[in-house]
Order: C-alpha cells, then structure tokens, then sequence
C-alpha cells in the first residue's frame, strides 16, 4: 500500500510539549519526527511505547499510536504488542531510571530475545521526573537529595550492559548533534531486531551539563569519537589521534610519529561476537574519547517472527461452527455415552 | 445388593456385590507411577460408564529421597452410579507401595476398607525411611481394616521380566499391576488401559508388553488365587448421551481461553511465568499454535502480565495465568490494564498462602486480593469456576465480559480444580455463546474520542494499523471522552464513577443466583469457587436426610448477580463456607447487613462433604 | 473589631481590622518561588503566635511551559488566634503572579476578598499561554473581588537591581516583594524571614541583598502608598508554652523513624525507591547518618523492601516508604515478611489513583489495599496519621508495634499529610515512649525455636552473629514452634491462627476510641486519616451552632480499638467521610454490622470543612 | 576472637535433603561444606540467602544462619542483610530462572554496587522446581513443556552478563569437580565485592546431560579450558593446543607447529578494565573450550563498608532521655512560646 509523503509536523500530535525550556528532551523529538517520514511507515502503523519518567512523556508528543505504561515496564509491554501484531513498527522511549533501574530486567530480556523494535534510552544520568534524585548510570560521588553525601553506587555503562544482554544493534548519540542522531535512529529503524541506542540527553534542571565535555564546541572533537564501520578509530580536531589495541586494551596514540593508520583497530559492526563492541564501550571520558555511532549490527532471528512462524492464522472467523474448536475440544481420549 | 458374575476377562465367576459409590486411592513414593495408575483407573472407570471426580496429591518436593514421607504421591478417585460431586471424604479402598505412603494414608480409610500393600517394599530400611520402628503390617496397627498384602514386587518380576527390561524397568510396572489388581476388584475393563499403552508407550514394544503384562498378571493374579473373599461392582450412571472426556482445570481453562478468544473472532496471546498450579494452563496453550494462540513465557509475571496488555493494546484476546504470588506482583498493571481500558484476562489458579506458603495444596484466599489487592479505586469484574470443567465455561465467559466491557477480568480457580478432574460431556461449538470483536474504525476524519463510552460504558477498541485512530493512552488519570491526560478534580471524580459503573454494568449481562437444595429452607449455604462439589453433596444429603436447606453458588463475584442480597436476605441463616479465614463473607455482610456465618477451614485441603453436613446440622440445632 | 496601630517597620500607624482566621493562597508559575513565598509567609506566622496550617500544590510536570496553566503551584495558608485544624475551605487574599494562576485560583476566593496580581505578567502572550483572549482584569470576570494590580516586576527591579544581579536574577526576588506586601496587610514581622535569607543566601551576599531589599520594598509600598484601605491583623493563638517548629508530614514521619529506632535501641535502615509523594522521606532519612541511619536507594520498590527485610533479619528497625504503586509491587514480599515474622514498618504515602493516577494529588484510596492487597491470609497491623505532626506519633507508633510484635505494620498517610504542615511543640526525648528490643539469645545449648511465641504472641528475635541459634526462616509454611518447614493441614490452620491472633492483640497495647464532639450526639461521624482537619473543624462548627454531632478518628486501623464496635453501635447515625469511594465503611459495616453511610470524594483534593458540615446538616434534616 | 576449628559435618542442618537422587546440588553442598572450615569463620556470623528453586532449598541444609526467600529476590535480601550487617559473611544461592530469570535486576545491580557477598548461580538450564520449562540459559531450540516447538529465546551467558554489570569478581566452575570448585570457592569467598560464581549443575530430571560434553572424561580435556592468572590459555589432553588473539576474536591454535606459548593469550585475572574477561565469557562449546575458573578478580570498594562510614554508630543507647533525638527534633527553625 502507497503512502503519502509525510512531513515531520504530521508526527506531531496536538498535545502541548511539556518539557521544562531547555530540556534536552525537545532535540530528541524533534530529529524523531524528522527521521519517521524516511521510513516510509504509514503513521497509524507506528506505535510509541514508553514508561514513567520525563522522557516516557514522548509518545504524547507523537501523532502515532502511542502507550505511556508504567515505571519500567515499557520494555514487556512493547514486546507482548509486538508478538501480537509482528507487522507493527514499534519504538520504545525509556530513562536511564525507567530502562536501567527498574526496568533492567525488562530490558535484558527483550534484547536477548531481539525483538523487533528500536529503544531509546534517554541517559540524562539524574531521576528527572521525581526531581532530581542521583540514577544508576549517575557518578560516584554525586550529590543529590538520596545522596547527600555523594552517591556510593558504581555506574552502569548501558552500552555495556546491552552488549552483556546479547544486543544485536547498539548505539550511541547525543542529543543536541541532530544529524548524528538523524542518522543513527535511521539505521537503529532498519536494523531488524532490538536496536539499542542511548542517547546523552541533557537535563538542565537537575544535571545541567553532565555531558557538555562532549556537547562543548572547543573540546567535543576530543572527547568523541565517531565510529565508522570499516574504518580506523581516528578523532581529535586535527585528525590526528587514534585508538590502537595493546592485547585486549585500547590506547590513544598520536598519528604519524611511527605510527600509521594501519596500526590503528579498525571498527567492525559486523563482527560475530561482540568483544569489540564491549571493548568500545568501556573507553569513558576523560581517559578516552568516548565513542558514538553503531557499536554494533549484527543479524539474529527475531522473537516474534519465529513465533509467527509457528502460530500463523489470521483473526478467526466468527463463525457460529467452528471446527477448529470442535476439533481442539475432541482431542485426546473421548467416549460416547449414549 | 445383588451380585453377578465375571466378565468376559476373567476365567470364572466372581461374585460381586453391588455399590452406589467407591473411593479407591493410589498412593506410593513419586517414581512409584501412582499418578498414572490413578488416571488409568480414572478412564477406565469413565469410560465404563461412572460419574467419576478425582483428586492428585503431589509432594511438594520433585523427587523427595525415595521412600521418605515428604516424597509420598497420591491419587484418589470417586466413581458412582450417581452424579457425584467430590472425590469423595474416605477411602474405601487403598493401595499403599511403601511403607511411608500407608503411614501417610491408612487414616483416611473407612473402618473395615481394604487395604492393599506391596508387602516387598516393607524392608527394615524402608520402614526408617518412613521413621517406623516396626512393621505396621504386624503390630496391630491396621487391626481394623482388611489388609492385603501382596509381593507386587516380586509378581511383577515374574509377570514382566521376558520382554527384554533391565530390572529398573521391570520393576517400574508394579503401578500396572496393583492397577489391575484394583480393576479386578471393581470389575473395570481393562480394554481402554491397554489401548492407551498401546498408544503411548507403542514406540518401545519392551516396555508396552511388559506393562500389559503386569496389568493382567494383576488381574490374574486376583481371579485366580481367590485373593479376595468379596469384589464389587458399581454400576454405570445414568448420564446424559453424548461424547465425553476426562478434563481437569486447567486443561479446561486453556480450552476455555482459546475458544474464547475465537468467539471473539481474534487470536489469543499468553503472557506467563511458570508457577505452581497453573503453570500447566501456560503448558496446555503453549501446544496449540493451530489455534492460532501464542504463548509468551516471559522473564517474571510483571513481564507476563504487561506483554499481555501491550498485546490488548494491539488488538489481541489477551491473556495473563498465574497463582497468587503472582498476582502479588501484577498489582500494578493490572491497575494499568483499569486505567487504559483494555480487555485482559487475568487467571488465578489459587494455592496455600500467605507468601510461598503451600505451593501444592489448595486455597481460596485470595478473593479479597482479587478484590481490592491494588492502589486507588481499581474496580474489576471476577468470576469463579466451581468445578474442573466449569473453568471452561468461565474462562469463555471471562473472555466475553473483558472484550464486550473494555476491562481486565479475573478468573479465579484452584489448585483442587486444576488438578481435579471429572468427566466433561464435550460441547459443540454451535452451542457456546459468540461475541465478535468491533474495532473502533476511522469516520471520515472525525476526532477519534478514545474514552467516549458505549451504552454497557465501554470505550471504544481502536488498534494501531486503523488510519485516523492513532490516539496515546496510559496510567495518568484522563479525561472522559477524549483520553487526554487531566488533573482536574471534577475529572477525576467522574472518571472513577464512569470506571466502576461500567464494572457494575457486568450484572446486567449474566444470570441471577440460583438457589438449589430447598428453596424454602431456613438455612442457606452460600458458596463461591471449588467448594461447589462438597457444598452440592452435602446439601443434597441434608435434604435426603429430611432436613431443609439451600445452595446459592456465586460464580460470579464481583459485580454479584443481581439478586444476590435478595436471595441472601431471604433466609434466616446463612452459612458460608469457604476454604480461607471468611473472605467473601466480609463482602456479603458488608453489602447485605445480613448476619452470615462463616465456615473455615485453611488446611491446603478441600472440605469434606461430613464438615459440610455437621455444619448444617448444628446450624439446624 | 477592634484596631491598632502599625508594627515598628511601618512609617505611619495604620488602622488594623481584627480577624479570627485568614486564608492566603500565593500563586504563581513553577518558576515564581511561590512555595517558598508560602513557606516564609507560614514561618513568620508561627513565630508570630498565630495556629498555622498549610496546603502546597504542586503542578505534575517538573518545569511545565512557563507561564502556561499545568505550570501552576500554589501554597495555601491558614493562620488563626484559635486552634486550627485545615489550611481552610476558602482564601482571602489571593496573590496571583500570572494569568494562568489567576484564572486556576480566582473562584476559590470568598466573594469580596483580596486579590493581588502581578499586572506585569498580564502581557497578551502570557494571557494567551493560559489561553485567554481578554484580560480578566479589564473584563469585570473579578468584579466580585477586592482587586490590587501592582506592578509587581517593575517595583521589584527598582529595588533590587542596586546588587548587582543580571536582569534574570533581579525579577527572581519578586516572591519576596509580594511576600513583603501580604506581610503588611496581615502584619506579620519581617524578622523571621530576613534571618532565614541571611542563613540560606548569606554565601551570596547580592542574592541574600536583593531579597531582602524586595520584601522590605514590598511592605514599604504598601505604607507607603495606602494601597490597602484596610489592614488586618490576626492576633496571637492560645498555645501551649513550648518550643516549637513547623514540621510537613513528611518530615514528621522521618523523624518519627529515626526516633522509633532510637527508642528500640536499634539502628534505622530504609530501603527505598523515589516516588511522589513519598520520595522526601527517603532524602530526609538520607541526612541523618549521625543519627545512626543507613538509607538505601534501591533499583525498585521490590528491592527495596526485601532490602528492609534482610536488614530486619540482621536486627535493624526496618522500614521502606513509598506510594500507591509502590506498595502494589511490594505485595508479594509483604506475605515474606508476615511469614518470617520480621518486624518492618512500610510507609505508604497515598496518592490519587488507580495505576499512576494523579501522582501530585492525594487520595486515602489504599486502605483496602493495605487490608487485603496479598495473596493468603496476610494480615498486618495498619495504623495512619492524621495531621502533618501526627505522622511523628504514629512512625513511632509503627516502630513499637513491628518490634514488639514481629510483624510488618503499615503506616498510612498521604499526599496532603506529606507536604502540609503546622507547628509542633516539640516533644522531649525523655517523655517518648521507650520499647527496647531484647534480641534472643542463647541458652546453654538448648534447642532454639524461632516460632516459640510468647505471651503477645511474638516469636523470638535472634540475629546471626548470636551464637548457637543459628536457623533458616523463609516463605514457606512453617511448623508451629520449630520454625522447620511443614506442609502438615493442621499445622498450617493452626498458624494461620497464630498470625492472626497475634496481629488482633495489637489491640491489647493501644488507646481506646476516643469521642470528641458531643458524645451524646445521635450523630456519628467516624473519620481516619487527614481527614481529622476537615471533620474536627465542622463538627466544632455544628456544635456551636446548636447541632449535636459526636466525632471518633481512628489512628488505628487493624486491629481497631477494642472499644470500636461500642462505640460506633451507640450513635444512631454513622457518616464515614473518607477521600476514597467507601473503603474502612466495608469494614465497619461488615464487623458491626452497623448501616452506616458514605460521604465519599475523589477529587485529589482534601474535604472541604463547608462538604462535611452539609452531610451533618442533612443527616440532622 | 578465636574460632574453633570446625569440620564440614558441623555446618551440616538437622534438615533432611530433599534434592532428586542424583542431582547435581548434592556435590556442590558437599564441597561448600568442605570449603567453610577453611575460611575460619564462626558459624553465627554465616548467612545463606536464596530465592526459590531447587537451587533455593540450600540454606536449608546449612548450620548457619539463612534465610530462603521469594524468587528472585535474594540479591536484594542479602544486600539489606549486608548493609545492616557489614560484619557478616553472606552467600547468595541462586538457580538460572531465579537468578537470571525473574531476578535479573537485582543480579545486575547487586553486582555494580559491588556488596560483599558470594553469590552462586547454580546452572542447570532448566526450570526445576516448577518441573522442567525452559529457563533464560537453556539453548534455542529445546524442547520443553513450554516450548513444544524448541525454545525460540536466544539465551543469557551469566558471565557475560555479570560482566556487563561491573562485575569486580567472576568465576565459573563445574558440580562434579570437586577440587575445582573448591578453589573457586575459596577465592570467591576471599574476594571483597560481589563474587559472582557460575556453577554449571546437572538436573538429572528434566536436563540430564546438560554439560555432559564438559564432565565427560573423554572429551573433558578439550572442551574446559582452565584459566590461571598470569599463564597463557593452554588445553587439550596433550596441552598441546592454545587460544591466540586475532584483533578481539580468540581462535585455537595448535602448539608447536610455528606457535609457541608466547604467542598465546595470557590470562591477566586483574586487568583494569573487563574486556579480557568479557572475551573468554564469548568462548563457548562446541567451537571453543569454556573457560573455567576465575575470570576477573579487582579491587573497587564496596557499598556496605562506604555506607558504613557514613554512618558509623553502634546500636544506640536505649536510655530515657536521648540526646541525639532531642538535636534532631529541635533542628531547623524553631521559635519558643511562653
Ligand atoms: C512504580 C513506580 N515507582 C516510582 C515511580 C516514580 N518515578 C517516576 S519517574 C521515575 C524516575 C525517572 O527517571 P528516568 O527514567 O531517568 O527519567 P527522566 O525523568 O530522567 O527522563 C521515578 C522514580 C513511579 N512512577 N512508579
Ligand atoms: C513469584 C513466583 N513466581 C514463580 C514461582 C514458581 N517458581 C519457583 S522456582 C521457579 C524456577 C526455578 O528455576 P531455577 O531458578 O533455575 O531453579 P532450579 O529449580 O532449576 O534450581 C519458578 C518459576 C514462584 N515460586 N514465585
Ligand atoms: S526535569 Fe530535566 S529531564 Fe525532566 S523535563 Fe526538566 S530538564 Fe528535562
Ligand atoms: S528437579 Fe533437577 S535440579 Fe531439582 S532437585 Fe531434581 S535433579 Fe535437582
Ligand atoms: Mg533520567
Ligand atoms: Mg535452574
């Protein structure tokens, strides 16, 4: 079935954005409606599924069908719609509160499965909603209203974490570099299977500049690096820093004084097992520049085509004799009393 | 009581004497095969022509040590020439593979029963096992019943040992041979049992010989030594014609769900989490992708539960089963499920609480959590099935209420119904009851009013893939008709009405309580759930006996039939029993003003039908 | 009405009106600082004299659009020379810092009262934010009121700008200059609020500078200019001598955990997950590690219970706060911890409902919830607060009961307890109740029996670290005294008994049933909760004006005062008005049958002192 | 204080085991017992917590302290237990559906705060108690009640996600080698953190077999691979065959031909970042040997002993008048009314 050319004001549903000013939050809306109309997914074949949390407020936002569940939960609910109706493009919005804290397993579990959907978690590294409570990929040492004394959690790195979960897509960007992330939701999209993509957003409020050593014009060429498939790991202003491997550890090293392109890692997206996107994924700032783009894009079944596979039937008729039933309730041993 | 001769297996005449209704169980160590010999014994009777209701006891241990009292397995049938109702109170006839499962055991037999024991198993090391210090067998303890005692071991040895077994597996058919045992004694053909061992165990010849061996060698063995002075016959019922099975509970609910989902012409979708009893509603769906079910075995129940409302919101016949630990932890979205309006069915096969409790044994404690087990004013319909195969009529009409009403619906049945089973004259499809699904669809652009209520207050079922419909719900409170989130308090008052008058509207849709036994009977019992078939008993006794009495059975709980308070307050007394602490009863008071009482019993058991009886009698008193 | 003369800070005398009770409500943008506004307006009315009480209201959204209407917070204040029970039905003096606040809070105005509004805000954008297309202050929509536009931005500027603050920093400090104009018309010293800038903003000198040159311009303006015709005053209340301070419910219940543990001669341990409104527990019991408390922000509301209950199975006074949805998650460990028999208190902050609800409003709508919400007979002693400073009260309360009986105990309070306030006389640490726990230890190697209960019907206590009473407890059945597991039928009848035995003599260690009003009413009106404000002010009210109304709040919930039937059977008519659709009513109707009716709202807001005194009116008809 | 030297026998319960004959859970209690005497502990200040399943049953069988929860939920038990009690020894049994399952999170997040526990995964890839569905480790394609067609979830490798949470402790061993496990038990025992031990365990019941190709002495010596710090990855009856690294992918090699013990990866139990350990996590049967052992072993600090500090204060004097009570209660703003 054709569909019309859409424009990204047609994702905009007439509910008034809610965010506070500044929020990091509104970039992210607004490269999503910019991304959806190069899809080619009619609107009311497109659910947004969410949880509790600032960023869970999306799918209001969105002139789609969309479902606002409860804390943690978005993950269980995207995936039982998705068993349901496989033909569906479904995206789910989650926090680094709503995703990770009470939602971890959750998460775990639908990227094991890799069903086929693409999930934003929103790391703005702070409890937003609840105003401002420290959240498990906060700092140690952050002091919020739980920890006045400084948080004495160690942080989960949710790229890490996904590549633990066996994630089949992973990635990363950031919220106010728009065409960055207008090309990693494009491709987290086409991937078939759960695609994972974190992105650093800003909460102005209650974290205000957690990420501005990579959002910061003078140092962001530092503290990125952009992952190309096939290419060597390069960034700095000049281009002339890389990420070579010493056994299973990266180090920076300068281009040029001995040492060559080819002595660089080479990103590989594709690479079977994921050891290269994990090893990524613990390069943090300031150590390392910390890497955006597709950690990884691999091909692996998907829960709820293969489950389709085994249930294919359409909606029965409703008919008044339905030998299916007939069939169903005679099986097994029967006698006749007469 | 007359008496007869042989049939056609047995190599001359017997004389049996005739009886109404028999109680025989099975009961031995977990790898003793009591279940299968309990269920063999079943059909065959079923088949034969009995009413038959029965009841499995499982350790609650998966393989206990052998030979220990934790790892005793029971089965226990009731077969009638009437229409019965329970598994009957006390054992007529008892077969004991170990010492530890007599010990266990030979106090349910009635004073004079037969007792059959594997005398073989009555080893020194047995009996510590089982912490006997001598042999029951010889001390008197079993002086005043009629004690068998046979070497099954060793006849089955003989019976089994030329189709090619190792020992282990020879020695494996001894079930098959108290089996026959049993069957000669009550003169159940043995035909339906060797078609079925034919039919299962067919692949390996060795073992289906060697089991049908030990089965006739049983049955041989009684006809031909004159083991019994007496045997006994119970003739067949008189049962309504038609095709029949044997169904328990939870197979029934499965087939309930998935011939309600069709009656509502859309697929079923299963979110579950294994638990202890209803982890076989999730097993008997998982195995009927033809009916186009899909199950989902999720990382917990929250998981289970929330994958089902994601695929309400898809347009799915959902569906979420569980016991009560689990719809502990469903609180929450099931409050999501009320609040967004979706039809789901929630099943709660309910076991021995509070906490883990008692995982095998059965309860009806949580009534008041399916009530009121949630935050906020969270009204939802429930029902209750009374006996196994009833859970298939309820698992249709839970089915009905959640997509003609736009809401979660609880099903509430037991462990002693999920086990249980009882023969089920099999319905035609023509017969059962239809309510195709509308979707919502898009009216020339017009604004889509998501919470816009229909005449039954339910709201409209719009899903993804319907251009024009696309709309947002959620958890947040919203405004009446149009969905939108909204803060305001007059909003809010309205929408809490508008949800518990369309819970209410349910009354409208499903049939007054009836009162059975004695309508003009001073005392009325008023059951709900699995007690229906000691209740039913007892009553009908009661009545027989010349007493007067009534029945009213709630199958449907919340809303209550329309005439409920009516009925209730119709009577001087009223009784109502239930297999918790008094939990219904504190809505019937509440509601009717009416002085009931409550009968309680919370020992993982069922009520016999002789708790009923003395309850009615001193109540008569 | 008798007048005065003007306080030091006024130039000239200023002729002052008497009043007994006023309501100031300030209103504002998210952004306006209108909580802090209402808390300093509360603080100098306290040190003044006056009875206080408070209603915050806060917008959902954390920063919604600026000047748009969900960004709307409120702070109400009710200040009195008499005891005072409610944060009153209607305001006075409104102050109104934007249109959109104008147009949520004009009609709650008494006909003829004051509003005053920032006229700078009325710009036509901000206008349209709150979508209106005229000023309400040209249209005569406020013709009913006393209405001052003051230039409120522009005033401000001129007074703080000599600081140098930036423009932002500047038009922040009109808070301040509103406060300052209330502070004159009511004539509440200065002092207090100029010694809290100093302490908070002392470290930014041009920050503290600006703030106080705001307020102080702000009562200037009104000597200066007239402004007012009329002043008020409010004289000092009646109160007890005492050093006091304003304490919100949230705080009290804090400090009511920390001292409970204390007075258990215990460490505190919370486990705890962020929830509106229930999170500042958790951030205030996170500040006082010198007092021997360890907080626990846990992954989920799951986690943080079983936290708490590991903790208690250590020996620490275990409590886990939350809301609604909190406690449906927490459920299932709820039964662990009914069946461990650990001592725990669980806080539930109630909020508006079902799922997420209304998450910034209150509601009592978790009663049932609490009564019922688990799977199994659960049952747990409940008790609730019903003011601000009884939240402290009954958090000690909670404490005694979970160690003194081994069990769980719920705390209700809610959302309106939570961030309301009113002083408090402080208490004495020496005049608080003291239950020091005795941990079990061991005896000579005799055999130690974790379910050995004594006369409360408690079982032991015993931590590891203790020697020779090493055991295991867990969530199955236990046997009676040994505390092994045990699947026994009587066994497990026999302790479900205990539990509740045990749970029902709670009853034995509490107060009776207090009735205040007139006893010898016909006329009952049975509250819980925050309700108490509401009910005791109009039944205050309907006695004095003749009626004869009797009033009895119950603090207590499960077990109730053992005197709770008589009482409630001895009045004629029984009104139980609860901010929920009838919930502790199903209780009392079903354990007394008594009919009692429902005054019932569900609205986010608490009653209104006028809702109650009509339902006396029309009980009295 | 000094502690009598304790036999295994002491730590046995009066509690009659109630395992299936043959069941794998038997050899792990027998060497926990045996490992006990050696860490001098004192009985009274042991705890053994667990969740539900077969598995759970353990504290059971312990003269220690224990406490047998609900499923899913020891991690977070234990935590509580821990925080309150810093002082205490506390291990955690677990099974894969209740460790991996239904308690995924509070695994991960136990794990990233690093609480001193020892936590025992028993493995058996199968739902026990409830009587043999498929769990979060059973491999795609099992057939099992709940999954008549074959299982369709890709599965969970425990080490893997434990590493993805920060793990500073990981080992793996075996049911029925005894000697083995009890090093593995020791060091775990040793380790301050969270030691997370994945013992793979056969359900003789519903999964016999399950790591057959590991406890077979046929085929054991290729398909383990054993892990020491510091020495290269060697394997094969003969010693003869090696792991070398090619870029992040590990490949076997065999000694001698051209390739000498150096040119293999060496094991480093201590590296900074989990990379290494990640990697080995990804080797498994048939294509590689698995490795066995302690795969990661750091030093970070642990959330009890921090939260300790903050509030270090033995239980409080229960006296009448209390001073601290009195501080709290009068801070803040209070004003006096005479
Ligand atoms: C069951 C439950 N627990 C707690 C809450 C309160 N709550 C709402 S959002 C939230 C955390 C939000 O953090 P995050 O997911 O990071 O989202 P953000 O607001 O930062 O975008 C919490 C704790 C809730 N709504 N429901
Ligand atoms: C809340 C809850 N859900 C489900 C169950 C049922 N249940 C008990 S143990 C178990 C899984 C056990 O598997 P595993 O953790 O691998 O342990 P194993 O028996 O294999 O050792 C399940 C699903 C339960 N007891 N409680
Ligand atoms: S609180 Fe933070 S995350 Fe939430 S809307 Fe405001 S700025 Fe955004
Ligand atoms: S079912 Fe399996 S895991 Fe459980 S006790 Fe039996 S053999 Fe062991
Ligand atoms: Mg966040
Ligand atoms: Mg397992």
């Amino acid at each position: 079935m054709p569909v019309e050319p859409l424009k990204p004001a047609d994702f905009a549903s007439d509910q008034e954005v809610r965010w506070c000013p500044g929020c990091g939050d509104y970039a992210i809306l607004a490269q999503v409606k910019k991304t959806l109309p190069a899809l080619g997914i009619a609107r009311e074949n497109i659910v947004f599924v969410s949880g509790i949390g600032c960023s869970s407020r999306f799918p209001y936002y969105m002139n789609t069908y969309g479902f606002h569940s409860i804390h943690g939960r978005a993950m269980a609910v995207a995936s039982g719609l998705k068993m349901a109706r496989p033909e569906l493009q479904v995206w789910v919005v989650t926090g680094d509160g709503d995703g990770l804290s009470i939602g971890g397993n959750h998460l775990l579990h639908a990227i094991r499965r890799n069903v086929d959907m693409t999930v934003l978690l929103f790391n703005n590294r702070i409890y937003g909603l609840t105003k401002g409570q420290y959240s498990p990929t906060s700092e140690v040492g952050k002091r919020t209203k739980t920890s006045p004394k400084g948080a004495i959690d160690f942080p989960l790195h949710p790229i890490s974490v996904a590549i633990g979960a066996e994630a089949s897509f992973v990635a990363r960007t950031l919220d106010i570099d728009l065409k960055h992330m207008g090309y990693v939701l494009e491709r987290a999209a086409a991937h078939k299977g759960t695609s994972f993509v974190e992105i650093y957003q800003n909460c102005n409020i209650f974290n205000d500049g957690a990420f501005s050593y990579a959002t910061d014009k003078n140092t962001k060429e530092d503290t990125r690096l952009i992952l190309e498939h096939g290419k060597p790991l390069i960034f700095g202003k000049d281009r002339n820093k890389g990420i070579r491997l010493n056994c299973t550890d990266p180090e920076i090293v300068d281009l040029g004084e001995g040492v060559s392109e080819d002595d660089l890692l080479f990103h590989d997206e594709k690479a079977a097992e994921p050891s290269l996107a994990y090893l990524l994924s613990r390069m943090h700032h300031p150590e390392f520049p910390e890497p955006f783009g597709v950690y990884r894009a691999v091909e692996r079944p998907c829960y709820e085509y293969v489950l389709d596979e085994f249930c294919k039937s359409s909606d029965p008729p409703a008919s008044a004799e339905d030998a299916e039933i007939d069939a169903l309730l005679n099986s097994g041993d029967t006698w006749v009393v007469d | 009581m007359a008496t007869s001769t042989a049939t056609k297996n047995s190599a001359k005449p017997v004389k049996r004497q005739e009886n109404d209704t028999v109680t025989v169980r099975f009961c031995g160590d977990s790898g003793d095969g009591m279940q299968l010999a309990g269920t063999q014994f079943t059909n065959s009777s079923s088949i034969f022509g009995n009413d038959v209701a029965t009841l499995p006891d499982f350790p609650a241990e998966i393989r206990a040590p052998a030979g220990s009292l934790p790892g005793v397995s029971g089965f226990q049938i009731n077969f009638s020439k009437f229409d019965i109702h329970t598994p009957g109170d006390r054992v007529d006839t008892l077969v004991a593979m170990n010492p530890a499962a007599l010990k266990m055991n030979y106090k349910d037999v009635v004073d004079g029963g037969i007792i059959l024991v594997n005398e073989d198993a009555f080893t020194k090391t047995n009996l510590q096992k089982a912490g006997m210090d001598v042999n029951p067998l010889d001390d008197g303890t079993l002086r005043d019943y009629r004690v068998h005692k046979l070497p099954m071991g060793k006849l089955t040895t003989e019976a089994a040992s030329d189709f090619g077994l190792n020992t282990k597996g020879v020695n494996r058919c001894k079930n098959f041979f108290a089996l026959g045992v049993v069957c000669w004694l009550y003169e159940r053909p043995l035909k339906p049992i060797e078609e079925w061992i034919g039919k299962k165990m067919g692949k390996t010849p060795a073992v289906a010989d060697a089991n049908t061996a030990a089965l006739r060698a049983g049955w041989n063995y009684c006809d031909t030594i004159e083991l019994f002075p007496q045997a006994y016959r119970v003739a067949k019922a008189k049962i309504a014609p038609g095709k029949y099975r044997k169904i328990t509970g939870n197979e029934a609910t499965a087939m309930g769900l998935a011939t309600g989902a069709r009656r509502a012409g859309k697929k079923l979708f299963l979110g579950s989490y294994p638990i202890t009893p209803a982890s076989t509603i999730l097993e008997t769906l998982a195995s009927m992708p033809q009916m186009g079910v899909k199950t989902f075995q999720a990382e917990d129940e929250i998981a289970a539960i929330c994958s089902a409302i994601g695929a309400a919101f898809g347009g799915a016949c959902a569906v979420t089963s569980t016991s009560g630990p689990g719809i502990a932890l469903k609180g929450e979205a099931m409050g999501l499920a009320v609040m967004t309006e979706l039809p789901l069915v929630i099943v709660n096969v309910q076991r021995g609480g509070p906490s883990t409790g008692l995982p095998t044994k059965t309860e009806q404690s949580d009534y008041l959590q399916a009530m009121w087990g949630r935050n906020g004013e969270c009204p939802m319909p429930i029902i209750a099935a009374s006996t196994p195969a009833n859970c298939f009529d309820m698992a249709v009409e839970a089915m009905r209420i959640a997509v003609q009403y736009m809401t979660p619906v609880i099903l509430l049945t037991d462990g002693y119904l999920a086990n249980g089973s009882e023969p089920w004259r099999i319905p035609q499809s023509k017969d059962l009851p239809q309510f195709p699904v509308k979707h919502a669809v898009s009216n020339n652009g017009e604004a889509f009013m998501p919470y816009k209520r229909d005449e039954r207050g339910s709201r409209p079922w719009a899903i993804p893939g319907e251009k024009g419909l696309e709309h947002r719900i959620g958890g947040l409170e919203k405004q009446s008709v149009t969905g939108n989130v909204n803060y305001d308090p007059d909003n809010h008052q309205a929408m809490v009405n508008e949800r518990a008058a369309k819970v209410a509207n349910v009354a409208e849709s499903i049939p007054d309580l009836k009162v059975e036994g004695n309508p003009e009977a001073d005392l009325l019992i008023v059951g709900w759930g699995s007690t229906y078939g000691a209740i039913t008993t007892a009553v009908e006794r009661a009545n027989s006996g010349g007493k007067k009495v009534a029945h009213a059975h709630l199958r449907y709980l919340n809303p209550m039939p329309k005439n409920t308070g009516e009925v209730i307050k119709r009577f001087k007394k009223v009784i109502v029993p239930e297999m918790n602490m008094g939990q219904l009863i504190i809505k019937l008071r509440s509601d009717f003003l009416v002085d009931a009482k409550g009968l309680n019993k919370v020992q993982g058991k069922p009520f016999l039908v002789s708790e009923i009886e003395e309850a009615i009698e001193s109540a008569l008193k």
